[in-house]
């Protein structure tokens, strides 16, 4: 997704709101557990993480929220899904960066790309990185 | 009658005000209301004039700050016909019901009953829940009719001989109903049921007459009423504050104390007031219902009912929108937009310039009730005017298009 | 460098303000200080340019001022080098310290001490009283030292085994003494101790790095460091209020409750913030740290010193005047004029445009430590010039006239 | 005392303050009493008054207060002994009309004209007036 495509982010916001990927908890051994409650809004959401030799080998979540913290974390969940925590901390970075309307690497953040301008609802920013601090403190269980 | 152009002429955040590029329209009273001018101008005149502490001094500018303190308290007693000597400046509603609930906690024994609802505040729920904790006291919960409003008759159905105490909100903050705070104390009052009246979403809106209601204590925060955020006030009937224990204790509302951990308390409402006060907040509230005051609480409940009879009768035409509270009595309307997230609704509304709230509205259980995770809330106040709604109607019309706000 | 000429046109209060129609001096400090104009336009902006609620709004308008609230928490953080997110809102110290003792009593047991000294606030002595009768905690009191101070030394002979907090002025109010606290800190750390300073009246005058002095609680009120009234600071390390119950219950800092009674809290500041807060208060305190940042601490706690000097020089060349706190490191002169009871001298120096405080400034015990039923209290603050002192030792010098005040 | 007179009303102040007019209080039964506590100052004293047949046969006080709250009860105590209660209203009426600054009779209120200025010093009136709402109080069982 080389440059940013209104219509296109649409879309991929509605599809993943519609449609959450990796939508559901699992009840096995592996996995870290993290629940996300907004103190200001409505989001109420549990992220699971399983890492194994530093790759994240499967990232889930459910919960309710708006549509856009639940499309950011639908996004998420793919664009993390078998990368190594470098790479994961990385694509973090840089996701952060866009939100707080800082340059970054756009390349890295494929779909992700669509929260570009969550800035323009400040309030909604905290929904945009609900589940993305979520995984963030697992993987490298900060507070 | 409300001359709402001259009235939205005394507020500076109503002259021009932009968000999102477009004109203001602030709908989240319900929230905090916006401030007249004046009300800032009696706060500045502490900053200009007479700046001292109240209470302790012995010259002049003391004695004027603690004579002014004291005239806002007379005003903010006679604005609900109480006594002077019954007014409790607080720091915000909450801090009043805390105050209720450990002072009256003191009274209670074990297994005594206090009747709550599901539609309460989580400021009129939780210092109730703690004495659950503390103290054993058993909450029992109002069954609510099928409009989510509380009723005597459900209410009679909960009292038994250990009940104690009746807390309940005289409007409910998420769907704004009326409850009937009379006849409620009347049938207390006769099994010697002490009630505690949540004003917070009442006395901003309607005449409050604490002898015609009877209750026993009512609570109340300024900044809902035009007032500046924290203060607040706590209201009791002389011989329940005089019997009831202060939650906070230090300077200014002990008589004496010694080593040996004796210590008495002022008279009241002095011995619940520990510590510097808000004053200028106390000058700024005292303005506020002067304000108040002169446009007429009748003629403000009036129009209010009338913006929101107006405003219904329009989302009523609409086929997306769900209204939760059509036939609250009072300034209030929740709602939703069909297959819209709340949240994403309100950013919505933000877009066009329109400040509603989405959430749970700290009435968490509520949902449990409304069969829904979240709600919008237009709150109205006197300031508010026909042509607002309008515009507000027909952003309610797009509210599929709600991701025009990112793009 | 103190340009005090500078700074006092800063100060609204001191531009011609008259009291019994002389030139105001503002000597009362110690109770509350005058505020600049920077600090009421700080408040003004919440009412012309920004009215909302904080932490609840889904709106740009809210959005700012919840932005802006934190920032002041940020700022109050920084300017004591603590956390932002150890930086709790209370309505004063007085509230902030209720707040501390009632959240440790939640963790001592009965017979677990708590050390006082006689020389303390009302409102740090109260809420631990408090906690005696309710809880069997016993309470020990630091000898004072032959001029009125709390030692280390005299902590030491009252620690026991069961020595579990340790609460204590980090300046007191009537004779101005400087606790060493640091030393203090380490000292009770090294046994698992709690410390908590009640900072009132230092963090006007002196530098406060929380870090350094390592205490586990500081709390202080606005309005005496050129703030607002009705805000306060509650200062705890993380790990401290991370555990402690909070005294106030309501909207805004819980996660979810049920019907049943549970309850759970939002994550440590915003535990200890029920209901709506004092929002344009937490802008005027924030800018007035700005203020006395730009000023500077150092700069402050010189002059008032060199000022307090110069007082005690002048005074004590006169025969009619006893002093009781002549070498404390603080702004503070407590003194009487000889056979002049402490209220009359207080209506002679307002009869002369002087303010000055009489009583037994909330901490009546101590009457039996200065042997005297009253003082009075002169305390200065940067604002206050030379010319001033002189002034107040002239009407000192006329004492015996003092019923020259109503004739 | 006809016209109000600087000099005689300081002496009379100064003089019941260093003397003290029936400044003790008395162990015995028929004596109602009071205790009066400043809100915001120092004064505190008791008060006992003893009331036979509708008439004040004594008046006594105790305690600490400025020179204007002793003195003024002091003066108090002498006016209102021997009188009948219905006196003692008139003469506390007119005593607090006095103090706040409205038409009141002179002749009534004797060395008590010497607080005619209190109001100068506004915080205190209520040392002015601390002895005489106790007594108030007492003979008046009002609250
Ligand atoms: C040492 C000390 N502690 C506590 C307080 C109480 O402060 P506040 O009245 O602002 O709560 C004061 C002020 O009077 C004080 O000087
Ligand atoms: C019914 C009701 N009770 C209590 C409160 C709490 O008021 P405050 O936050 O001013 O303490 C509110 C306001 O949100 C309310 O609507």
């Amino acid at each position: 997704m080389p440059t940013f495509n209104p219509m296109l982010a649409r879309q991929i916001i509605m599809d993943h709101y519609e449609y959450p990927r990796n939508k559901k908890l699992i009840d096995e051994d592996g996995y870290q557990k993290i629940h996300m409650h907004s103190d200001s809004c409505i989001d109420d959401f549990e992220i699971q993480v399983k890492v194994e030799n530093n790759v994240i080998k499967d990232v889930r979540f459910d919960g309710v929220g708006c549509t856009i913290s639940t499309a950011s974390t639908s996004v998420m969940t793919e664009l993390l899904m078998n990368k190594t925590i470098k790479e994961a901390n990385e694509i973090i970075e840089n996701y952060f960066k866009m939100i707080h309307e800082e340059p970054y690497d756009e390349d890295l953040l494929e779909e992700a790309n669509a929260f570009k301008n969550t800035s323009k609802q400040a309030s909604r920013i905290r929904c945009a990185t609900i589940g993305w601090n979520g995984v963030n403190e697992i993987i490298n269980k900060v507070k | 009658m409300i001359n709402v152009n001259k009235i939205r002429d005394d507020f500076p955040m109503l002259k021009g005000k932009k968000m999102q590029g477009k004109d203001l329209i602030y709908f989240d009273n319900g929230a905090t209301t916006l401030k007249p001018l004046c009300v800032l101008n009696a706060i500045s005149s502490y900053y200009l004039e007479y700046t001292a502490n109240a209470h302790r001094g012995d010259y002049d500018l003391a004695h004027k700050v603690d004579t002014q303190y004291e005239a806002c308290r007379e005003n903010v007693a006679k604005f609900i016909n109480a006594n002077k000597d019954e007014i409790v400046f607080t720091s915000n509603d909450t801090l009043a019901l805390n105050m209720v609930a450990y002072g009256l906690g003191a009274l209670l024994n074990e297994g005594d009953e206090v009747i709550l609802n599901e539609a309460e505040h989580a400021s009129n729920l939780l210092p109730w829940m703690r004495l659950k904790k503390e103290k054993g006291i058993v909450l029992k919960y109002v069954p609510l009719d099928e409009k989510g409003r509380v009723t005597l008759e459900n209410i009679k159905d909960v009292i038994t001989p250990k009940t104690k105490v009746i807390s309940i909100a005289h409007i409910t903050n998420v769907l704004g109903h009326v409850a009937d705070i009379k006849s409620i104390c009347e049938y207390a009052h006769l099994q010697d049921i002490v009630v505690v009246v949540d004003g917070a979403q009442s006395i901003p809106h309607t005449k409050i007459d604490v002898k015609e209601l009877d209750c026993d204590f009512f609570t109340f925060s300024g900044h809902k009423m035009c007032g500046p955020t924290g203060i607040g006030v706590l209201y009791g009937k002389y011989e329940w504050l005089d019997k009831i224990p202060p939650l906070i204790l230090g300077g200014g509302m002990n008589i004496n104390y010694n080593l040996n951990g004796d210590y008495s308390f002022k008279r009241v409402p002095l011995k619940f007031e520990a510590g510097t006060p808000l004053i200028e907040g106390a000058l700024g509230l005292s303005q506020a219902i002067d304000y108040l005051f002169n446009i007429g609480m009748d003629n403000i409940h009036q129009y209010e009912l009338e913006l929101k009879k107006y405003a219904i009768k329009k989302l009523k035409e609409l086929d997306n929108v769900i209204i939760y509270n059509e036939d609250s009595e009072s300034g209030i309307i929740t709602f939703n937009i069909k297959n819209v997230f709340a949240q994403d609704a309100a950013s919505f509304f933000n877009y066009h310039g329109i400040a509603v709230r989405s959430g749970e509205h700290c009435a968490k259980v509520l949902g449990d009730y409304l069969k829904t995770y979240a709600t919008l809330r237009a709150s109205l106040y006197f300031y508010n005017t026909k042509e607002e709604i309008d515009k507000f109607v027909e952003v309610c019309k797009k509210g599929d298009d709600f991701l025009d706000a990112y793009f």
